[in-house]
């Protein structure tokens, strides 16, 4: 059952009350907690909110505050959303991992006065840069444990809050009612802070028409019901997990389930079983990557069995999932891997019950995503962003490309800029940066058309392929096109690679630091008996680079086979002592090579890879996770790799 | 854990609720606790350290009366505790640990915990054997009260594996939960840290503390780590070949020049 | 390879309690318990009579057996004593008691047999182990001889049998000769049926956990509160429960008269023992598991080597069948001591997992 | 009130009025005694050594006895079958240690004592699978002649049978004192972990343990067979020394002794006297019940020693 636009539902507040009337004993939120998945039905989730907004407004919050949220993906925060709003405020959902001067800064820009945190972790955090938060008045926890000794008289607990809230309900019939009554499609809904590659986070702000608009209208074309069930594992404040798990929860009615904690996401998946899934590219693969290592410790009939009928998938899976003929004994043997394997494999991976699945962030392997699709996964890749309020280009059903990003979505227009970038208009359309008008004139123009950044183009079926950041598309002194992050991506389809970054912009050749990921290469290393200490020591070991370098070589290979990208092949390589880490700043929290500051801080390795030399000595410091640093000295070898001539390379194939 | 510049605790301490009176216990002549007196005040933690063979262990077994001193009386809460019977000691509200770990090993943590929870259940065989109405409304209560003990300690993630599988850490952890799960007013902890690594024991000190600060409860505790006896504990009672040597607070025992001669084993010349 | 189970996530404790927590499960069971109850419809009479209502009762009888050691770890040789009572109780009851209905009298014996039981299991306070072993042996010799000498017991018929007088059960006759096969299996299914479902909802309550904690630990269990000789003779006296109703069954539905030979140490208490061993100590299903191949071990040893044209005197079939029995029981207990339950246990881990290892 | 009278007041008069009768009994009594003695001696071997509950050893009577009359029925002289038997009982122990004991090293007394029930039904099937199961006579040339000792009917086989008995336990005490496989097993019995640490392998010593009480049981088997023939009923004879180590002690060698006599002396005794009382044949359960008054008054023997329980 879809919700009427027409009844003036333009406010998360007023569809909350819609779902409590309309689907009231349905479940809304789950949360997997002592033990078992906690449930609130819509017209119990619809009691909390109301106990919360009260509570918050007997605190003296008051319409266009900004309440700041942070902490794991908990019902009780996403309700600390609908509440925020009902009583006129705005949420400013903020990363739960973020460090205390990350979280400072954004405090700080977005002026909160009320934060709602999670648990005695981020109240620590929030205490330790109060005194530089002048604005921040009232923090309120929502999990007392270890909470007791803290006498601080701005601290709330939730549970009091709302109980403070009913009391104010009860003391003011028709507040509530008002209030909600007060908000409009056009007001301001959220402020999502977009973790940039560079410069400082901005606040993106979107609408409520911005979000229901583009939730549901995807929500209809995908035919997403009230039936639907998804975990919400990733980052609150990240667009897309506001849109699946707010804004088309809210307009379909669907439940959302939480996780008992980031460790135990895997298993909990398995036991919700989602029928609608988002994942960046990174999870599925390494979900691939544990099945695929799992496979190999079977025994070997098993191995056998599981091989033959993958093969069967992948000739013919693709084609039965988009309803394509297919020969009626390919159809038997589908029918019986499906028994054999592919049932069991959903089922083991939790996605049995799964029809729509998502990826998005960055491209997916063409084997990985081919992989998911052939065990009858109706997996898609879509294009978005935070300006969009996600939605910009979704694959439509029966009509996937593993290389393009699918067709604008509902109510979106494309157009490619004279320059290659991708621009979208759309209802989803941010209202601005919140306190930097500059670079909203940057990205919007003043009829409502977006800068992605993205360099594409739309082929002749209307579907939008995805080049690079416009930015990052660079050339070689030779002017062969270099498109780094498709190098990357290519290398990081191997399952031994976990990170890539490539050099090549105005130098003479490509060249490449890798990233082995630990758990596939150290479980090779283990069936060949290879005893190794840690990441440094395994990266080290010379026939950890030649499985790599056969990785490159590979690559190459395929880089050969077209005009364009064959000068662009990986001339040297070598495995990095470390893992890039966010950490260390050299990812973003959402997982991106912060390119500048790998450049900056392996300069000398840079230098060794265009030089002739065939290794590099280096010293390093990691910070671990709890703020301890540490040097470590590594002697890296650098490898020459194949390189394939293109004539070469056709005349084999 | 309450940092270090507020007030250690929100607790007081209170009364006497337990009072060791010239105990004396002997096994077929072996002298195992001469003549030991001592109190223990409500809601405070007090550790016994003392060198191998000190008695430490017996003091506890007579305190819940897995031993029965031949000579002597231990009063807790107004009643005599030295002649009663072992159960009757959970029933009292004492719960314990064991030196080496005493967990159910057949069982999974969960229901470790639950047994732990056996005492507050009443309802009798003809509803068990139905496990439906009653019975199974009181089972899931308790099923809740057991998932906050193993949410208190942080063992969601082994809460239905067989106890005989975990790594030792985590068993004297269950172990602790077993005994929290009684909800007692004094609990007695025989080596609550010993061959644990230093982040376990960390955990440990911090449950430790939790607990008393958190339920109240009395907690009376035997260990070889002399920092974490100093650090967690009001008071200290020092045994050595069965005598009592010293009692007082961390300091004062620190100063105690017998102590320091006999166990510290400082010289101080 | 069967199971489905993402998706079937537990909202409240009473579901994730459940015996059977996976749907496919709960539906496998059913559908055993189904066929079980259509069994009439196509087994012989020979099939019935000779194996399938003796597994039942043998079941039910390694049910009480591992409620007791398997549960709650008191060792107990007097198994086929607690049955003997049972089925002389239940011989006196229904030829004493005019007009009393045969279910009635079958679950009063059982009660006979649990205080009996409850006598017995007292030195379990002060003794384990193979001294407890010693005690039951006691029990053991001392009620079949007493049922052997005293007239009374068997109301001082000259054979010195007891036989199952005719009794109705919903108009349809149940005991006695005149008892069809197919009514008295349908009889012994039920009780085995109910007695298994009791049975576990015991072992998996308060008091299944203090009976578990008395075998594992029972000094610890002590200190926890669990009182032991309440806890034990609960034991014994349960235990004894499932032995007496099936000891009545025994003779009321299978055998229809019997002496106490019937109940002797090599007929019912060492077979009952190995039973649970092979199936699994501490476990339910594995009780049943571990009767239905005891049951059938002597049945293929009669039927086989004829079918191969062998011909092997009854004697020689009884030997190999101990040096068969003997020899399974020390491979269970090197190679899998918790028995075929454990097996089935892993099995239904590799399916649930396959096709992976892990 | 006749019962009363018939268990608690007739018994005592008969014994009064015929005390040679009463004196007699004790004599068959301490003869049969003996043999439980002789089998509970077996048990107590394992026990002490390896903690390990041989329900079997009733079993390896059985089996001892029976191949020794197998073999002599195929015409093998005495003192060879003797030997052969001996041997056997030795191969017995090597296969006992090699497919069944080193396989459950470190596993809980009541498997121990489970797997020995299986043993029990091996042994007592394969011995009968060889050399049948119908009884047999056993002639070993032990005389049997009754004779009197003043007003006292005695008989030389009980006398023999009894010396016999001693002969062993005066051959086993040399053994365990002045040999050094002998002392070694001492030292295993005082404490385990101390004997093993000073290197005498566990593997030696369950053969050695198991060879004793395979030759143990031969001797048993041998004077029992003699003195009621070969047969099945053997195995079960020896579960009497059950409640002999019972009251004896497990790990005591003079409480098998003694257990076995009272058991041996009891049962004759209360057949004699009190069997009329209950209708006869409560030598089937006398031995039992008495244990199990025991093990409710004194659950560790006569000569066994109080455990203190540690936690």
């Amino acid at each position: 059952m879809s919700v009427d636009t027409a009844t003036g539902l333009d406010t998360f507040p007023r569809l909350l009350a819609l779902n409590a009337r309309i689907r009231g004993g349905k479940p809304a939120s789950r949360e997997k907690d002592y033990g078992i998945w906690q449930t609130w039905t819509w017209a119990e989730v619809a009691e909390e909110v109301r106990a919360l907004a009260c509570g918050l407004a007997a605190l003296g919050f008051r319409r266009g505050d900004r309440l700041a949220i942070i902490g794991d993906n908990r019902p009780h925060l996403y309700w600390a959303m609908p509440a925020a709003q009902a009583v006129g405020g705005v949420p400013v959902p903020v990363y739960q991992d973020s460090v205390a001067e990350e979280m400072q800064y954004v405090l700080e820009h977005a002026e909160c006065r009320f934060a709602l945190v999670e648990n005695q972790e981020q109240v620590d955090k929030l205490l330790e840069i109060k005194d530089r938060l002048p604005a921040l008045e009232t923090v309120i926890y929502h999990f007392p444990r270890g909470m007791r000794h803290y006498t601080q008289p701005f601290l709330h607990l939730y549970a009091k809050v709302q109980e403070q809230g009913r009391e104010f309900d009860a003391a003011h019939a028709g507040f509530y009612e008002a209030e909600v009554a007060k908000g409009a499609g056009a007001d301001l809904a959220v402020m999502l802070y977009t973790s940039g590659t560079t410069g400082r986070p901005k606040g993106v702000m979107l609408s409520f028409d911005n979000i229901i608009q583009t939730a549901r209208n995807a929500a209809q074309w995908e035919g997403l019901t009230e039936d639907d069930e998804m975990l919400a594992y990733l980052p609150m404040a990240w667009v897309g997990d506001h849109i699946f798990s707010v804004g088309q929860a809210y307009t379909t009615g669907f439940c959302v389930a939480c996780p008992e904690s980031a460790e135990t996401v895997l298993q909990d998946l398995r036991e919700i079983g989602p029928t609608y899934f988002f994942a960046p590219p990174r999870i599925f693969e390494n979900i691939l990557t544990t099945v695929m290592i799992r496979i190999e410790d079977a025994a070997s009939w098993k191995q056998r069995m599981f091989h033959y009928f993958m093969a069967v998938a992948g000739r013919v899976g693709g084609d039965i999932l988009d309803g394509k003929p297919v020969p009626f004994l390919d159809r038997v043997k589908y029918k019986l891997g499906e028994f054999l394997v592919y049932g069991p494999l959903k089922n083991v991976l939790g996605l049995t019950r799964m029809h729509l699945g998502y990826t998005a962030g960055e491209a997916i392997g063409p084997d990985i995503f081919d992989f998911y699709r052939s065990l009858g996964l109706n997996l898609k890749q879509l294009y978005g962003s935070t300006e969009a309020s996600v939605f910009i280009t979704i694959q439509p059903n029966g009509d996937i490309r593993s290389d393009s990003v699918g067709v604008p979505a509902p109510g979106v227009e494309i157009r490619v800029a004279d320059n290659g970038e991708v621009m979208f208009k759309s209802p989803g359309v941010f209202q601005a940066y919140y306190k930097n008008d500059a670079a909203t004139a940057e990205t919007k123009t003043p009829d409502g058309w977006v800068h992605t950044g993205d360099a594409g183009f739309l082929d002749a079926d209307g579907h939008l392929k995805i080049i690079d950041r416009a930015k990052d598309v660079g050339r070689l002194t030779d002017g062969t096109l270099f498109a780094p992050k498709y190098l990357e991506n290519k290398l990081k389809f191997f399952p031994f690679v976990s990170e890539a970054v490539t050099f090549g912009n105005g130098r003479d050749y490509v060249a490449a630091f890798i990233n082995m990921d630990l758990e596939a290469v150290g479980n090779w290393a283990e069936r060949r008996g290879l005893a190794y200490t840690g990441y440094t020591d395994l990266a080290g070991r010379p026939e950890v680079l030649e499985l790599i370098a056969d990785c490159v070589d590979k690559v190459n290979a395929d880089l050969a086979q077209d005009d364009k990208l064959a000068g662009s092949q990986i001339r040297r390589f070598l495995i990095l002592h470390k893992e890039l880490d966010a950490d260390d700043g050299e990812l973003t929290r959402t997982r991106k090579v912060r390119r500048t500051v790998v450049a900056e801080r392996y300069g000398d390795l840079i230098a060794a890879l265009y030089s002739d030399r065939d290794h590099c000595e280096v010293t390093a410091t990691v910070t671990f996770e709890d703020g301890r640093t540490d040097t470590i000295h590594a002697d890296l070898k650098i490898r020459d790799a194949k390189v394939v001539p293109p004539g070469a390379a056709r005349a084999a194939a | 854990m309450p940092d270090g510049t507020q007030p250690p605790t929100g607790r007081v301490v209170g009364d006497v609720i337990m009072k060791v009176e010239n105990v004396s216990l002997s096994f077929g002549g072996v002298r195992a606790l001469d003549n030991v007196s001592f109190d223990v005040r409500e809601h405070e933690i007090l550790a016994i350290i003392g060198p191998n063979g000190a008695g430490k262990s017996s003091m506890l077994n007579c305190i819940n009366g897995f031993y029965h001193p031949q000579e002597g009386a231990i009063t807790y809460k107004g009643k005599r505790r030295d002649t009663a019977k072992t159960f009757e000691a959970a029933e009292e509200g004492i719960a314990r640990t064991f030196q080496n770990i005493a967990l159910f090993k057949g069982m999974s943590t969960l229901d470790n915990i639950m047994t732990g929870r056996g005492l507050k259940m009443k309802k009798n065989l003809l509803w068990q054997a139905l496990y439906y109405g009653p019975a199974l409304k009181e089972e899931l209560e308790h099923r809740a009260k057991a998932e906050e003990v193993i949410d208190f300690l942080e063992i969601e993630a082994i809460r239905k594996t067989p106890v005989g599988r975990l790594p030792y850490g985590l068993q004297k952890r269950v172990e602790l939960g077993r005994a929290l799960a009684a909800e007692p007013d004094l609990l007695l902890l025989d080596e609550p840290m010993a061959g644990m690594n230093h982040e376990e024991k960390e955990d440990m000190v911090r449950y430790i503390l939790d607990v008393n600060d958190e339920f109240g409860t009395t907690i009376v505790l035997i260990e070889h780590d002399m920092s974490v006896v100093m650090d967690i504990s009001d008071r200290v009672v020092v045994l050595d070949y069965g005598k009592k040597l010293a009692d007082g607070t961390p300091d004062e025992v620190k100063r105690n020049q017998d102590v320091i001669d006999a166990y510290l084993g400082v010289s101080h010349d | 390879m069967f199971y489905r189970e993402a998706g079937q996530f537990k909202t409240t404790y009473a579901d994730d309690q459940a015996v059977f927590p996976i749907l496919q499960d709960k539906i496998a069971v059913l559908a055993v318990i189904a066929v079980a109850y259509s069994v009439p419809l196509f087994a012989n009479e020979y099939w019935l009579q000779a194996i399938l209502i003796q597994f039942l009762v043998f079941a039910l009888m390694a049910i009480g057996l591992n409620i007791l050691m398997g549960y709650a770890g008191q060792v107990s040789l007097g198994t086929g004593a607690f049955a003997a009572v049972g089925a002389y109780a239940c011989y006196k009851l229904t030829t004493n008691i005019e007009g009393l209905n045969v279910i009635v009298a079958i679950l009063l014996s059982g009660g006979f047999a649990a205080a009996v039981g409850i006598v017995f299991g007292l030195p379990s306070l002060r003794i384990k182990g193979f001294y407890l072993a010693v005690a039951t042996l006691a029990a053991q010799f001392f009620i079949l001889w007493l049922f052997n000498k005293v007239g009374w017991f068997y109301n001082d018929n000259p054979s010195g049998t007891i036989t199952a007088p005719p009794r109705e059960l919903f108009g349809v006759q149940i005991t006695g000769p005149a008892a069809t096969p197919e009514a008295r299996y349908i009889v012994c299914l039920t009780f085995l049926i109910v007695g298994a479902w009791i049975a576990k909802n015991l072992a998996r309550g308060r008091i299944g956990r203090s009976w578990m904690a008395i075998r594992d630990m029972d000094i610890a269990a002590e200190i926890i509160g669990i009182r032991p000789l309440r806890t034990k003779l609960l034991a014994f006296a349960i235990s004894s429960f499932y032995c007496g109703v099936a000891g009545a069954l025994m003779v009321f539905c299978w055998l229809g008269s019997a002496e106490t030979e019937a109940f002797d140490l090599a007929a019912v208490s060492f077979p009952v023992l190995f039973m649970i061993i092979i199936g699994g100590l501490g476990s339910i299903g594995g009780s049943i598991l571990g009767a239905a191949f005891i049951v059938l071990v002597p049945i293929f040893l009669t039927n086989f080597p004829p079918m191969i044209g062998l011909e092997i005197s009854t004697a020689l079939q009884k030997h190999f069948e101990e040096i068969i029995f003997g020899a399974m029981i020390v491979i269970f207990l090197i190679v899998e001591p918790e028995g075929v339950a454990r097996l089935w246990q892993i099995l239904r881990e590799k399916l649930r997992k396959w096709p992976f290892p892990y | 009130m006749d019962f009363l009278q018939a268990v608690f007041v007739t018994p005592f008069v008969e014994i009064w009025e015929s005390p040679f009768f009463f004196i007699e009994l004790v004599l068959v009594g301490l003869s049969t005694g003996v043999l439980y003695s002789l089998v509970a001696l077996g048990f107590v071997l394992i026990f002490k050594a390896s903690g390990m509950f041989n329900f079997a050893q009733g079993a390896m009577v059985l089996f001892a006895a029976l191949t020794l009359v197998g073999l002599m029925e195929h015409g093998v002289p005495l003192w060879a079958a003797l030997i052969l038997s001996m041997a056997v009982m030795v191969v017995l122990a090597f296969v006992v240690e090699r497919l069944m004991l080193r396989y459950l090293v470190n596993q809980e007394g009541l498997i121990l004592f489970m797997a020995t029930i299986g043993l029990n039904f091996i042994l007592e099937g394969t011995g009968q699978l060889f050399w049948g199961s119908d009884v047999k006579r056993l002639e070993i040339g032990i005389p049997d002649k009754p004779f009197d000792l003043g007003p006292i009917l005695l008989n030389t086989f009980d006398v023999t049978a009894a010396f016999i008995g001693a002969a062993l336990v005066v051959s086993l005490a040399i053994f365990f004192q002045k040999t050094p496989m002998g002392r070694a097993l001492r030292a295993v019995a005082d404490d385990h972990q101390a004997a093993l640490s000073v290197g005498i392998p566990l593997k030696t010593i369950w053969i050695a343990v198991w060879t004793i009480a395979g030759i143990v049981a031969l001797v048993a088997g041998i004077v029992w067979g003699a003195k009621s023939g070969v047969q099945f009923s053997l195995s079960l004879i020896a579960l009497k020394a059950l409640p002999v180590l019972i009251l004896g002690g497990f790990t005591s060698v003079p409480g098998a002794i003694v257990g076995g006599l009272i058991i041996g002396v009891g049962e004759k005794v209360a057949e004699g006297f009190w069997g009329p009382a209950f209708g006869g044949a409560i030598e089937n359960w006398f031995a039992y019940m008495l244990a199990l008054a025991f093990l409710v008054f004194r659950p560790q023997g006569l000569f066994g020693e109080k455990i203190i329980e540690r936690v």
